[in-house]
């Protein structure tokens, strides 16, 4: 019952205690992060990490979005999933797992694709969002969506050997449209279902994103905001680099702009960026 | 706008093309280091006399999955010394000796 | 019983199919990786994803040491085990979670504290070793018995909230005394368990270990050998600094280097370094 | 030697002491910008130069964590312009105007 004055219960002080020990972080830091709520959108390649490590570090509700049952082809790379968990549905094995990891966290999860309908309901419910999906018309999706409720986004993406990651809509920064106003040809949009991925790239870089989210969350050192970071799994070579800011011209996040959340129920992603917002996967033939 | 190995005017643009997919466009190669002269006798190389030298040189197969029209194509970001090229002028940027220039295809996959 | 002429079974196929995908990787490179053997020292921090992405993307023998078991104050960071596991030894923990992810492939657990009368030893057995302990006795020894054995090292540390990574040992390259001739002084040697480390740190580097390991046991990509990672998590920055090459004068793998088999198996590395191989933890008072 | 922070003479060298917390040893500051100027009038600022001005100015506490007789104490790599100070020459490694020294105490933990 008692909580040294702090919030934390002993055995919270004792799971913790690695973080507590850190004179940049420290009590308040976690204390921020237990009363903070994420929400991962894809329990893949980077959800795995992601989602792991945020149970691990305490976030006090954590949630996830996905629509998919979990395959033997996702097992090379979606280290959250465990192989008795084939066939059932993404989100049920990810809970579980972040449960095994920390049981004292409030796990939510949504188990439907996001879509304009349910987006804005669902990520009102939360502090922080981290865009783990694999496909253009969920990232402008969930960018607008994070713009019209004033969310910080933190988005990562794998591809093949290679990964980017930035922070979007955090304190001022540039949106996702603010760089890519226009959606890229769809011959430019691959997805590891067809390109094939190197399975711990989105390791990396999920674990990258948790790392933001947690910064973030526990308002704890300097957010890749205006920033983007580029990696190169071949070389392993990284590059930080500078990026925009906010555009003052953004049909969504600028000056002038009307994206209200009406706009952004009635907008049609799919259309916008000529692809589906989730497909099946290329058959392989060796 | 040709290529010259020479001390006199000799522009290097050092290119790279690490992260995101558009080594497919240039025989994987990925990093090509170039010397590039401004063209019609201008004492400087901007950024537009750079993506024609690319185009005319380096980009042999479906240049659409590079430009469109006389820029990159959406969701090419360009990066001029770790810059994104929004914040030194797009095509108007110009490039001095050891500059270099990244072409980066934003990815989406996961 | 068909193999398609490759060596790979449907299954393994449909498993892998993501990386058989990749023109850089494809069906040379994963079934170099299912013939090779990896060891990682240490399923801790670092060790806890080394050792998921090295299971799940196929390494044919993973072996894995430690002595310790599983205590409420790892799992902040040690996502690789599970709240059931506190108690008991984070080998076996480890061994079943790498299972539960890929089923096809050989774990060795190697329930013991590895010293200069086992490394050799246990360290013969393998192709590529991961140094993923947390002291500065382990890491001479780890190093030494490398060079002793001709095994490349993918060193990876992580502390605070900073991280470091790099290849010792490799196609020439520098070993870690090459670098660190000499010890550092006691009080410059911080541990997790005295300084406290943000979780997610070592599970980049973790991360990243394994994507060096996989690129070496695969003969893919250029490792990080010569070069050194430094993260720092605070400030989302990365640098990627040249380091000297195999030093001739190195009294391991040097010119006129004699450090044999039985110099390594007497050579005292806590005296060496004046601090032990394994220490019980500080106890935290708030 | 001294700092200086005209336009004479003035090297500026940037200190960053991102990774592996020497920054306890100066104050959880950990990029320092400074000029410094060479010594006795000598046209070249080089390492050695550099530590003795670091050690008198900036490591205000333990300097034993520092530094050992007149090189860093073991364990800690220094870096110039991200290249390992063993392929420069260590102490005789001479620095120009915005060249960047690191130095990175090497970590055990995991
Ligand atoms: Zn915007
Ligand atoms: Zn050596």
């Amino acid at each position: 019952h008692s909580d040294f004055g702090h919030g934390l219960s002993p055995d919270m002080v004792y799971r913790y205690s690695r973080h507590l020990l850190l004179p940049t972080f420290g009590v308040q830091a976690q204390s921020n992060i237990l009363k903070s709520s994420i929400l991962v959108i894809g329990a893949g390649g980077l959800g795995s990490p992601a989602l792991l490590y945020l149970a691990a570090c305490g976030v006090g509700r954590l949630g996830i979005v996905d629509h998919d049952v979990v395959e033997l082809n996702n097992m090379h790379r979606q280290i959250i999933h465990r192989e008795e968990y084939i066939g059932q549905p993404k989100v049920k094995s990810a809970a579980a797992a972040c449960l095994s990891v920390n049981s004292t966290i409030n796990i939510v999860e949504h188990k439907e694709a996001l879509r304009t309908s349910n987006a804005l309901d669902i990520m009102s419910q939360y502090d922080v969002v981290v865009d783990a999906t694999d496909n253009a018309p969920s990232r402008y999706m969930i960018s607008d969506c994070c713009v019209v409720l004033g969310k910080p986004l933190v988005s990562g993406a794998a591809l093949g050997l290679e990964g980017q990651l930035t922070v979007y809509n955090y304190n001022g920064g540039p949106c996702y449209r603010c760089l890519f106003p226009t959606p890229p040809p769809t011959t430019a949009c691959q997805r590891c279902a067809d390109s094939g991925v190197l399975g711990v790239v989105p390791g990396i870089i999920g674990c990258l994103q948790a790392l933001e989210a947690i910064k973030i969350a526990s308002t704890v050192g300097e957010p890749l905001s205006g920033r983007m970071l580029l990696f190169d799994a071949l070389s392993s070579r990284i590059r930080i680099v500078k990026i925009r800011g906010r555009s003052l011209q953004c049909e969504v996040c600028g000056e002038n702009a009307t994206f209200s959340r009406l706009r952004f129920q009635e907008f049609d992603y799919e259309k916008f960026t000529q692809s589906p917002l989730s497909t099946s996967p290329l058959k392989l033939n060796l | 706008m040709g290529m010259a190995y020479g001390h006199n005017h000799a522009w290097e643009s050092v290119f790279s093309f690490p992260i995101g997919g558009l080594e497919l466009l240039c025989d994987s190669v990925k990093i090509h280091n170039v010397n590039v002269e401004p063209q019609d006798g201008a004492k400087k190389l901007d950024m537009k006399d750079l993506l024609t030298w690319v185009r005319g040189n380096l980009i042999k197969e479906r240049p659409e999955m590079f430009m469109k029209g006389d820029t990159v194509r959406p969701g090419i970001l360009v990066l001029v010394n770790d810059c994104d090229w929004e914040l030194s002028g797009q095509l108007t940027t110009t490039l001095e000796d050891k500059d270099v220039v990244v072409f980066i295809s934003t990815l989406h996959g996961g």
